[in-house]
């Protein structure tokens, strides 16, 4: 609990169940649900290493703030797509999308 | 009588420790308060109404029809919990837990008195901002759940309502927050000896209270009830405790966004000759009577007016009030 | 507008002769009677070219509707105006389960109107958009406002008895 | 310009409708209650007030002849009578008055038409009953028995 | 492929037959596209009771209570445009007095009516205490109409030559208390509702009504004037004592659902001026008409007569062998051609606006079934 | 009159409990996230786990991130994740099955990964600075944002910004598109 090594495993773990849903999923939804667990993992990392070795402790708390602020970028650009492409396709799975050409 | 009290009490404080002691006594203390506090309101709430209609209201049971609110809750409890078929089964369920969840979390930070606070949090404006979003994603969770065409219309519009009236609410609460140069509430609180917020800020108490009365669905806001069109919203097919649950945590959001904006604007527990909690006290309910007043007085709004009047007028007013208050503050001091 | 005005009106352009009826016993200023053989191929005519004029003219549809004189039906218009108290009334003879022009394409108000008679009275209405049934079920085979129509059980209600000893 | 005054110009005016309605009704609280607490408090009757019909009572009990003006006229048909002749010469009189209250509409008709100005509107309204046929009555034995009882 | 996969977003909502905005059994059949409306098809007839079939059943008198039993809500009006109508064809003179009697009763039924209306509307846009405060004025109503017709809701008042009571003095007592009382209400009313920020929002510019549609509609009352017509039949074809009182017709301008709320409020003022000087003027007399019999019969022919109620234009059509039994009573009822307007009104609004528009057309269902 | 539970439910136990509970709901959430096929199912376990690493951060010092983690990611990415779900609807649509392959070569890929950087974690010796600030102030937060960061902290809020404009826009002109052309066709 007190130990950089246990928060870096949790840290791991996370971002394995995130890769492995991103990989596996075939609907867009999905996948940016696994990006966000993957992303969640990155701040832990952050987290954890400004807590117990970074000189400032401020800066990891600020890399994890930009952090959010880029998944809910990320988050509110993916979710716009998907809702055109579903408009198009009826459909959210990822392997239609090649219907979009032309 | 006392001696067999204290007697018991040391018991427990060494049989358990005073840690997980301050823990269950805390929980238990919460809990009863939210259930006598919505009991109360929702006898105020019919009082008020009737009151308002030329109407005596509940009369019967109890003192001034007091315990009539006990009664219809036996009658709730008592009732068939029914779980439509093609609902989903695990949500459905889940989701009246889950809403009652996050509106007892605030009760952490609540500052009743100087000292009562269960914890007084350096951020705990945010843990109740935080979990009032939690909420809405169980109202969601039982919308979509119970499977039925009113049930989604009244949780999407709940939750697209919800997420508006956010906005202003914190960017309010913001300006008071840079005022007090704080996030914990106690230093709100402290900053307001000489003068409340209401004072300095006017047009963030109203935003804030515009705000709050959206965010807990009351009237004029109640689009995700509105039952000329959609029936009961979002938990048209709850009966029973479940439907009870929704309705205690209604009541008990009400009672912490009224907290909150007593803590922010109206001084919190300060006041003269009497102690702090009954001042406390004293001003939610006040305000809460305000807010059921409103209730009793508005026609609704229709759903795309309400999400412009968001957009339209409270976001670009609170923007400008942080705004002006955040230029003031830096050349005050 | 005068119901001498009206009458003109009529004789020139539709070539009929409405009488003059008193106001003041019944209620109605001019009346129509559309009879006979002229039914099926002329009236049939008339009446819409009567409709258009009546728009024309500043009328409003009241009401269409029937009566049953057991020899024929008589299919009642009445138009009015919102000037002044001018209203004038077109009987045409019908026969049972025969066949009316609709005035649906001339005022909106017809088309229900036009259902409800088709519904009490089974006239038909050439032309009509719409002609099902209105105030009754969709699937019911009878026309009750006719004189010949007793109910019966399977129509619903209960039927009043009082025998008691 | 133009524009933001009519802005500030709507949210002051509408905000200042909705506190005069929220006066309305601040007032009105405290103005005394207009319901009547139905078990305990009853409201006086109207002079007019028409109840299920009954005979009139009279020193020689009701004045019916069963003429059967009202049952011919009644739109709902309840009502029935029927009479006997004591003896050749008598008036007739009506032995049974049968009436179904459970379809009576109450119009009134029944007492304006009688003859004999032998029937009245009662003053019952608390006529709830567990089945409709309980709605069936006989007012001449509903009289005799009003007799018997005072 | 990608065509194939394209589907509309159109779904269907059945508004009614129980629902709580729809005020009786009516079913709309919305077809909407998401929030709006494309396509509305009302379904009517759920309360069907073949009044006019009944009227061929039973004799002249015997339909008087069926009167009060189609528009409930102003039962005595119509109560009151039979009584006209048989009486217009009989050739019988009412007592004046008499006719004085009716116009109070029937504008206090007219303003009850209105009454509710406003109150049920406000209910529908999510007011509930407007609702109550209107029940209260009509409670007052009704306990003064209950005094001289012995009922609260289907009076069956009026008789053909006269009225079934004379007037006492609580009845008297209590229209003169109520009158200034529902001129206060009324004012409140204004500023409770009528200049409340979300009422306007939510009326102003929703379904509105040009005057040729509402001609070619044949709507009539209220919705029509409301369209900035000046048609009351009070004042196109008088009849009663109407010509004798004196008051205005309030018009609308732009023929939107607030139009159609405020030209109601300004009738209720004018029904309490009719009231008043009725009042006044009220002439002593007998109450019924000297040799007229207990049924009469109209002498063979066709007669028409077209009364104000609350809603607009009531039509009765009467057809008379001479006999005790009606040939044919045709009624004209005014929200049949009102709600036959709505398809027309709803295409294109919100969900949310269906409500203030069929809340604004002031329906009776059961009127409409007869 | 013996303290035996007291024993037990010292501080530190209810700590450790609590970072269980924590560490359970970061876990069961990522699978619930992850593997049911009901996509509302895994948006709920998504927002379960972010409540769990909120109390990852409590438990990292900084309450104030475990605050607004629950705020943005739950408060608002998780709804409007929901809110997508509900607008597109596709729970009429079916569900397609899975394709082993692909999950075995998912499961192979992310276990590999697994592997390698765990190893790479347990055998690094990590090394504290030398010098370490004390202060986990918010207020110092916002002094370092609109100081040192300020530049990141603008460029974030422009990248916001335009990605909510651009959302939108994606969102309504390829809508309004759409709309045009069914028209065209009809």
């Amino acid at each position: 609990m007190n130990s950089l090594t246990v928060y870096l495993f949790v840290a791991l773990l996370l971002f394995c169940i995130g890769l492995f849903g991103l990989l596996q999923r075939r609907s867009l939804i999905g996948m940016l649900i696994s990006i966000e667990l993957m992303l969640n993992a990155a701040a832990i990392n952050f987290l954890a290493f400004n807590r117990f070795l970074a000189p400032d402790p401020a800066v990891g708390q600020i890399l994890v703030l930009f952090v959010m602020g880029i998944a809910a970028a990320e988050a509110a650009i993916a979710l716009s797509l998907i809702l055109a492409l579903f408009r198009r396709l009826r459909s959210i799975n990822i392997e239609q999308a090649h219907d979009l050409r032309g | 009588m006392t001696g067999w009290l204290h007697d018991t009490w040391q018991w427990l404080l060494a049989v358990f420790g005073p840690v997980a002691l301050a823990l269950v006594v805390g929980l238990v203390a919460v809990l009863v308060w939210v259930q006598v506090n919505a009991l109360f309101l929702v006898w105020l709430e019919r009082k008020v109404a009737a009151h308002i209609q030329l109407r005596i209201g509940p009369k019967e049971v109890g003192p001034f029809g007091l315990l009539q609110t006990v009664v219809d809750g036996i009658k709730l409890v008592s009732k068939e919990l029914i779980t439509p078929r093609p609902a989903n089964w695990v949500l459905f369920v889940l989701s009246p837990l889950l809403v009652f969840t996050p509106v007892l979390l605030p009760f952490l930070v609540l500052p009743f008195a100087p000292s009562l606070p269960l914890r007084d949090l350096n951020v705990g404006l945010m843990l109740i901002f935080a979990f009032s979003g939690l909420n809405v994603l169980a109202i969601l969770m039982g919308g979509w759940a119970s499977n039925n065409k009113y049930a989604l219309l009244g949780a999407i519009r709940s939750v697209a309502q919800n997420v508006a009236y956010e906005i202003p609410l914190l960017l309010s609460a913001m300006s008071v927050v840079i005022m007090a140069g704080s996030l914990r509430l106690g230093d709100i609180v402290a900053a307001q000896e000489g003068m409340w917020f209401v004072v300095y800020q006017p047009v963030a108490a109203i935003l804030y209270l515009v705000g709050a009365t959206a965010e807990t669905n009351r009237a004029p806001f109640d689009i995700p009830e509105a039952e000329s069109e959609l029936v009961a919203g979002f938990h048209t097919e709850y009966s029973g405790m479940r439907f009870g649950l929704f309705f205690l945590a209604e009541y008990t959001n009400m009672f912490v966004v009224a907290s909150v904006a007593i803590t922010l604007f109206f001084g919190g527990w300060r006041g003269p000759f009497l102690p702090g909690v009954w001042w406390f006290l004293l001003k939610v309910y006040l305000l809460i009577f305000v807010v059921m007043w409103v209730r009793w007085t508005f026609p609704r709004l229709r759903f795309d007016q309400l999400m412009n009047f968001a957009w339209k007028y409270m976001i670009p007013i609170a923007l400008l009030n942080l705004l002006v208050t955040a230029l003031v503050m830096k050349l005050v001091g | 507008m005068r119901p001498g005005q009206v009458k003109e009106l009529l004789a020139s352009a539709l070539g009929v002769e409405p009488r003059e009826t008193d106001y003041a016993a019944c209620g109605c200023h001019l009346r129509l009677e559309l009879a006979g053989a002229q039914v099926v191929d002329l009236a049939g005519a008339q009446v819409v070219d009567l409709a258009r004029l009546m728009k024309v003219e500043g009328f409003f549809l009241e009401f269409i509707t029937a009566v049953d004189f057991d020899t024929h039906l008589e299919l009642v218009y009445s138009f009015t105006r919102h000037q002044e108290p001018l209203r004038l009334q077109a009987a045409v003879q019908v026969e049972r389960g025969g066949f009316a022009p609709s005035l649906a394409g001339v005022f909106a108000a017809a088309d229900w109107q036009e259902r409800e008679v088709y519904d009490m009275f089974g006239i038909v209405f050439a032309g009509h958009p719409n002609l099902k049934r209105l105030l009754l079920p969709e699937d019911a085979d009878f026309h009750p406002l006719l004189r010949d129509f007793t109910p019966r059980p399977e129509h619903g209600g209960d039927v009043v008895n009082l025998e008691m000893g | 310009m133009r524009a933001l005054w009519e802005y500030l110009w709507g949210v002051l005016s509408g905000a200042w409708s909705l506190a005069a309605g929220m006066g309305v009704t601040l007032r009105y609280m405290l103005q005394p209650v207009a319901t009547v607490q139905y078990p305990r408090q009853r409201l006086p009757l109207p002079e007019a007030f028409r109840g299920p019909i009954r005979l009139r009572a009279f020193p020689d009990g009701h004045h019916c002849v069963a003429c059967g003006e009202c049952w011919r006229t009644c739109p709902s048909g309840v009502i029935k009578v029927q009479g006997l002749k004591a003896q050749a010469k008598d008036h007739n009189r009506a032995r049974y008055f049968f009436i179904d209250f459970s379809r009576c509409s109450l119009c009134g008709l029944c007492v304006e038409v009688c003859p004999q100005q032998a029937l009245a509107f009662s003053r019952e309204y608390e006529t709830v009953g567990p089945s409709r046929y309980l709605g069936v009555k006989d007012l001449i034995a509903a009289l005799e028995q009003e007799e018997v009882v005072p | 492929m990608l065509r194939k996969t394209l589907i509309h977003d159109t779904f269907y909502l059945n508004l009614g037959p129980q629902h709580p905005s729809t005020h009786g059994v009516l079913r709309l059949l919305l077809r909407l596209e998401g929030e709006r409306v494309v396509e509305c098809q009302p379904v009517i007839g759920y309360s069907h009771r073949g009044h006019e079939h009944m009227a061929q059943n039973r004799s002249w008198l015997q339909f008087l209570p069926n009167t009060s039993r189609m528009d409930y809500l102003s039962a005595l009006l119509y109560n009151h445009a039979y009584c006209l109508a048989v009486e217009r064809a009989c050739g019988i003179t009412v007592p004046p007095r008499a006719e004085y009697i009716r116009v109070i009763c029937a504008e206090l039924n007219r303003i009850a009516s209105h009454l509710l209306w406003f109150g049920a509307y406000l209910l529908d846009l999510g007011a509930f205490t407007p609702f109550l405060y209107a029940f209260d004025d009509r409670e007052d109503i009704l306990a003064i109409l209950g005094e001289v017709t012995g009922s609260r809701l289907t009076y069956c008042y009026c008789r053909f030559g006269g009225v079934a009571r004379d007037l006492n003095q609580a009845f008297l007592d209590g229209v003169r208390a109520f009158i200034p009382k529902l001129r206060r209400r009324l004012k409140d009313y204004h500023t409770l509702v009528s200049k409340n920020v979300i009422f306007l929002n939510r009326t102003k510019g929703i379904g509105v009504m040009s005057p040729e549609q509402a001609r070619d509609y044949a709507v009539t009352g209220p919705n029509l004037r409301a369209s900035g017509v000046n048609y009351d039949v009070r004042k196109a074809e008088p009849y009663s004592v109407y010509p004798e009182l004196d008051f205005e017709v309030p018009l609308g301008e732009h023929g939107d659902c607030y139009d159609r709320y405020y030209v109601r409020l300004l009738e209720m003022e004018q029904s309490l001026r009719i009231v008043e000087q009725a009042l006044e003027r009220l002439p002593s007399g007998p109450i019924r008409a000297a040799g007229v019999e207990q049924e009469p019969a109209p002498p063979p022919g066709a007669y028409h007569f077209a009364y104000e109620s609350a809603r607009g234009q009531l039509g009765i059509y009467l057809v008379s062998d001479g006999g005790r039994i009606p040939v044919r009573m045709k009624w004209r009822v005014p929200s049949f051609s009102n709600l036959s307007v709505l398809p027309e009104l709803l295409a294109g609004t919100l969900v949310a606006d269906t409500i203030a528009i069929l809340g604004s057309l002031d329906l009776v269902i059961p009127e409409i079934d007869r | 009159m013996t303290p035996v539970m007291a024993h037990y439910i010292r501080p530190e136990v209810i700590a450790y409990a609590c970072f269980g509970l924590v560490l359970l709901l970061v876990f069961a959430g990522a699978l619930i996230a992850v593997i049911p096929k009901n996509i509302i199912y895994n948006v709920f376990g998504l927002a379960t786990s972010l409540i769990g690493v909120a109390g990852l951060f409590i438990f990292l010092g900084s309450e104030f991130l475990a605050m607004m983690e629950v705020l943005i990611y739950v408060g608002a990415i998780a709804i409007a994740i929901v809110f997508a779900i509900m607008l597109s609807q596709p729970m009429h649509l079916q569900i397609p099955p899975r394709w082993r392959p692909k999950v075995i070569f998912s499961l192979v890929v992310s276990a590999v990964v697994f592997v390698s950087f765990g190893v790479l974690v347990a055998h690094t010796d990590w090394q504290a600075a030398a010098v370490r600030g004390g202060s986990w102030q918010v207020r110092r937060l916002g002094e370092l944002l609109l100081t040192r960061y300020e530049l990141a902290f603008e460029l974030i809020s422009l990248v916001l910004l335009v990605a909510i404009i651009g959302a939108i826009i994606t969102a309504a002109a390829l809508g309004r598109a759409q709309a045009g052309r069914e028209e065209e066709e009809a």
